[in-house]
């Protein structure tokens, strides 16, 4: 196998960066921080593909993790308390079992590259890569593609129907509510009735205690 | 290195924050025609502080903080505009002060100034305190203690309520104004935003009720004018008005183009406004931008006149009442739809038709009676027709995302210093 | 070597890298507690701006993941487009109106809106 | 191996493109804006004017807020910048001639446009003030609804040339240019590029309702370094607008590179003279359109192209 030494040296940093980066995530205590180091270790993964001539996917990786983080940031930021850590917080939890199963991970990882016997094909041609995945998509594979289509459609009615409040047919929760006990009883009074309840749902607040 | 970037710079414009005093906002929009100077939307990207003329008593601590908040080394000029009182004098110690009648040399001298290093830049006005005690404080010494409480660097964590769609968010309480670019000058409009859609709102009028005003309209309340000069100084408020809507909606060179035609019209030149009222069409500012923005039903229209009642449909305007207006052939235009953009629509055709008046009205006279018809609404002796305007906005942005607040606020063509002084809260309604 | 890529990545570097430097050439005023005060107008925040921030278009994002996902069939797609003829048009074809039909389901349901 | 310039004189190419890009930008906007608004042209004014601005800028001190988050702010305009390079340095400057033309340079420039997203976002929250904060979020909505039809519209013209890399695409319009080839394509990929640089009409996150949104509390050098990226990330949407629709380096009489600064000049006269033109929508309004108009007919597009092909 035949590498020259500007691709080592390029290699050996992105693997470095992409492992520093993750490991900030969990040392930062901003949302949005954390979001954006995880955007950049899988940029390092995806050029680490790149190095690998596995080009395109390398390059989709980045592309589509940009728009994913981004997200992740923004879903954050919406539901976490504190999500900019103004006041400093930990970002981890159950910090020994974590720290168990991260290594155990990573041991088993780390042992099957070594051990396991790669075949030696070094890659030479990259502009081929792209048009050997289409071709596959549209032949073999065609099945699994359009099942993708499929997948990523229910994707999207599903989403839309869990987040989405309003639809066609009026506030989501009209229709969750469920029907009353007593065929005489109003419906209108069963969903009092649960508002009500939800309102005795203790708040969840950090530091007035 | 940096002596060569200082003469190269020389030949930029100069960077300027304009604060107007309520009684100055005419001259002081001018400017956005003058060259050599380049008025700044925010503070941050000028470092140079005009004051316009005498800044009403509830502008001098915001004015205080968008000095402290110029680029360094900043400077204050003090544009006079032959005003006799002297609160700015004695809250900036150190403004150059500037009688002439157009500002702009003192400003490029001032920047000039600055640039050659003659001009110290002016030291922060406001005292240097954190607002609140936070250092020290808390396990890492942030300010804060658990997750969401204390006063991590100084200021306290946003807390949450309920939203409209059933999620329980953060909100944020937030004073915008009453020196926000956008806004006209005095309103200080206080909001909770949740995300960018406003929730609750009110507002504080921070301009100085000024009953004397120094407008023809203002005049013709006591003693008859010329129909002419009255309709064409009705043509040019509503082109100003037209100018600032188109400035806040981003085109800043069009903007230029109506502020000059507004100092250029001259009786008679409704075709003008017309072509106007094409061109914006054309550019999709009525279809695009603001059709279906802040609608306003009759209904809520209490006590409220002028251009945004007939926007509405209601046909009513005081000239209908003056012969003088009758041997005119005046009818009032009204349009249904009563959003922003047919308040647009409004004033550009009451601007046109304003000048076709003036146009034919000869020498006859009106006013003297006491009520007359300005630009904005009914003016009678001690109250202006922002007054009910004004009480519309809190209702009126609530539920709205920001940049559509905005907009419906700008398309109210308020004056804070004829509205009277008032505090007016609303909450979110759902 | 990497080839084009090499050369790529030295231009991002030295753009960041240049635009840091520019940047950086400002000396920093203005470090007074009034000068580093958030400007909305002239009065100072109640709160830190940086809350649980509510992003009305929640549900497009997640439309947005679906399609983004998408975009991954098509570049090999559009690549052997022209040697694969009628098959991949209508194997495109199809796939991308069972996504379409997504849209127009969050279309109706009002998914594009603000919430 | 697809031709490239070695990384130190492929650096100095396109640090020189891009400040060479911006400064035209400047003086475009100035041109245009001075026409619009009627007042008299003073073309020494017009042509100092940015190079004035810029020392002005750099003269002036640099503030800050409370509580910024510092790192993420000072990276946001340097990545928009290093964006608008990798972007740039994908599009062939003449036959044979790129500064850096992967197989798969498409792909790397659609990743180029998704971080635009990342830049705007770090550049508006890291200030921690209300204003730049509603700008930052207006543009994730914003790039939600564009990017698809951006990567879609620009796709379109991959098919003919059976590969991703942008040089083919050039290629593959010798005998027919896209503009005429995908009538639908050029007029979306104006709208999108408008929205993928935020400019107007399309400028949500730094708008004038906002007092400049994500930039009203930059000032001094940071201003000048955003501005300047901005204008870069133009340049950078103009230069591919001429490469995938207008034939690039293709032309009769000039040399190939002339071709390519002509082209890429006269799509950036378009973008902003529209800028100077159309009224802005509103950012609800905006979303709508993209997902319900812009992409479904970006999706036809794509089709149209295709069945050309049969």
């Amino acid at each position: 196998m035949s590498t020259s030494a500007p691709v080592d040296v390029l290699f050996v940093l992105f693997a470095a960066g992409a492992i520093a980066t993750a490991y900030l995530v969990f040392r930062t205590d901003s949302m949005v921080r954390a979001a954006y180091w995880l955007l950049a270790s899988f940029v390092g993964v995806g050029a680490i593909l790149v190095l690998l001539k596995a080009e395109f996917v390398g390059l989709v990786l980045m592309l589509m993790m940009a728009g994913e983080m981004t997200i992740m940031a923004f879903v954050m930021v919406m539901f976490m308390m504190n999500p900019a850590g103004l006041n400093p917080m930990l970002m981890v939890h159950q910090h020994k079992t974590a720290i168990a199963a991260g290594v155990t991970s990573f041991l088993v990882l780390a042992g099957a590259a070594l051990l396991t016997d790669f075949p030696n094909a070094p890659a030479t041609q990259t502009s081929r890569a792209t048009e050997e995945l289409g071709t596959e998509l549209l032949g073999e594979s065609m099945l699994v593609f359009e099942t993708a289509g499929a997948a990523l459609l229910g994707t999207m009615v599903g989403a839309v129907a869990v987040a989405s409040r309003r639809g066609r047919y009026g506030d989501a929760e009209e229709g969750s509510i469920e029907p009353p006990l007593q065929p005489d009883e109003e419906w209108a009074q069963a969903s009092a009735h649960r508002t009500e309840e939800d309102e005795h749902e203790p708040s969840v607040h950090g530091g007035h205690s | 290195m940096s002596r060569v970037l200082s003469r190269i710079a020389l030949r930029a414009d100069a960077r300027v924050f304009c604060i107007a005093g309520s009684q100055s906002r005419d001259e002081a929009r001018l400017l956005r025609l003058a060259e050599g100077i380049h008025l700044t939307g925010t503070p941050r990207a000028a470092n140079v502080l005009l004051i316009a003329g005498e800044l009403d008593a509830g502008l001098i601590a915001p004015a205080l903080v968008a000095h402290d908040a110029l680029s360094p080394p900043r400077a204050t000029v003090w544009w006079r505009l032959d005003t006799e009182e002297a609160l700015v004098s004695k809250n900036f110690p150190n403004a150059f002060m500037e009688d002439d009648l157009d500002p702009v040399p003192a400003l490029r001298r001032v920047h000039e100034e600055l640039l050659a290093g003659q001009r110290e830049g002016e030291a922060p006005l406001l005292p240097d305190v954190e607002p609140a005690q936070w250092q020290g404080i808390g396990p890492y010494g942030q300010g804060g203690k658990g997750m969401t409480g204390g006063v991590p660097y100084g200021r306290p964590m946003a807390e949450r309520a309920d939203d409209r769609d059933g999620l329980k968010l953060d909100y944020l309480p937030v004073r915008i104004g009453p020196l926000f670019a956008p806004l006209p000058v005095g309103l200080a409009l206080d909001v909770k935003l949740q995300g960018d859609v406003i929730q609750g709102a009110a507002f504080e009028n921070l301009a100085d009720a000024s009953t004397d005003g120094t407008s023809i309209f203002h005049r013709a309340l006591r003693v008859a004018v010329l129909i002419r000069d009255l309709e064409l100084a009705r043509a040019r408020s509503h082109l100003e008005w037209l100018s600032d809507a188109v400035a806040v909606a981003g085109a800043a060179s069009l903007s230029e183009r109506i502020l000059r035609l507004a100092q250029q019209v001259a009786p008679g030149d409704g075709d003008a406004i017309r072509a106007v009222e094409r061109t914006l069409r054309r550019r999709g500012f009525f279809d695009w931008s603001m059709r279906g923005v802040g609608v306003l039903k009759t209904n809520a229209l209490e006590g409220v006149s002028g251009p945004v009642a007939r926007a509405s449909g209601l046909s009513i305007d005081a000239r209908t009442k003056e012969a003088a207006y009758e041997r005119l052939g005046f009818e009032p235009l009204t349009q249904d739809a009563g959003d922003a953009a047919a308040r647009w629509i409004q004033r550009v055709r009451e601007a046109a038709q304003a000048l076709d008046l003036a146009g034919q009205a000869g020498d006859e006279r009106t006013g003297g009676s006491g009520a007359i018809e300005s630009p904005r609404g009914l003016l009678t002796d001690g109250a202006g027709p922002s007054t009910a305007t004004a009480r519309l906005v809190p209702s009126l942005v609530v539920g709205m995302e920001f940049g559509e607040a905005v907009a419906t606020v700008v398309s109210l063509d308020l004056d804070m210093s004829e509205a009277q002084p008032l505090d007016n809260h609303v909450s979110a309604a759902s | 070597m990497l080839g084009p890529l090499e050369a790529a990545l030295a231009v991002f570097v030295a753009a960041v890298g240049l635009t840091l430097a520019l940047r950086a050439l400002g000396d920093v005023g203005g470090a007074t507690a009034p000068e580093r005060l958030p400007y909305a107008g002239g009065y100072p925040p109640r709160v830190h701006a940086w809350s649980r921030f509510h992003a009305r278009y929640y549900v497009m994002a997640f439309v947005f993941l679906a399609f983004d996902m998408e975009m991954v069939y098509m570049y090999p797609w559009a690549v052997v487009f022209a040697r694969e003829g009628a098959i991949a048009f209508v194997e495109m074809g199809w796939f991308i109106l069972v996504l379409l039909l997504g849209i127009f389901y969050t279309w109706r349901e009002g998914g594009f809106d603000w919430a | 191996m697809r031709p490239y310039l070695s990384p130190p004189l492929a650096v100095i190419t396109m640090i020189g493109v891009l400040i060479a890009g911006s400064y035209a930008v400047a003086v475009l906007e100035e041109i245009a804006g001075t026409l619009v608004s009627r007042r008299p042209l003073r073309l020494t004014y017009v042509f100092w004017a940015p190079l004035a601005t810029a020392a002005l800028l750099l003269t002036q001190g640099r503030t800050s807020t409370e509580r910024p988050d510092a790192q993420a702010w000072a990276l946001a305009p340097a990545l928009l910048a290093g964006l608008a390079a990798v972007g740039l340095a994908v599009i062939p400057i003449d036959q044979n001639t790129s500064v850096a033309d992967p197989a798969a340079g498409f792909v790397l420039y659609s990743a180029a446009i998704s971080y635009v997203m990342v830049a705007v976002y770090l550049h508006g929250w890291s200030a921690n003030s209300t204003l730049p904060l509603i700008g930052a979020y207006r543009f994730i909505a914003q790039a939600f609804a564009f990017q698809i039809p951006f990567l879609l519209v620009l796709l379109a013209p991959a098919l003919p040339a059976e590969s991703l890399a942008i040089s083919d695409i050039v290629e593959a319009q010798e005998s027919l240019w896209n503009v005429v080839r995908q009538p639908l394509g050029l007029p979306i990929f104006l709208v999108v590029s408008a929205a993928a640089t935020f400019s107007l009409p399309l400028d949500f996150p730094d708008a004038a309702d906002l007092a400049g949104g994500t930039s009203s509390e930059v000032s001094a050098s940071h201003r000048l370094a955003w501005r300047g990226a901005r204008a870069g990330l133009l340049v950078m949407v103009a230069a591919m607008g001429a490469s995938a629709f207008l034939g690039g380096w293709q032309g009769p009489w000039l040399p190939g590179w002339l071709w390519v600064i002509l082209k890429t000049l006269l799509l950036l006269v378009i973008l902003i003279a529209s800028s100077h033109t159309f009224a802005r929508l509103r950012i609800e309004r905006f979303v709508v359109l993209a997902w319900v108009v812009l992409l479904p007919l970006s999706l036809v597009n794509i089709f149209f192209a295709g069945a050309l092909l049969l």
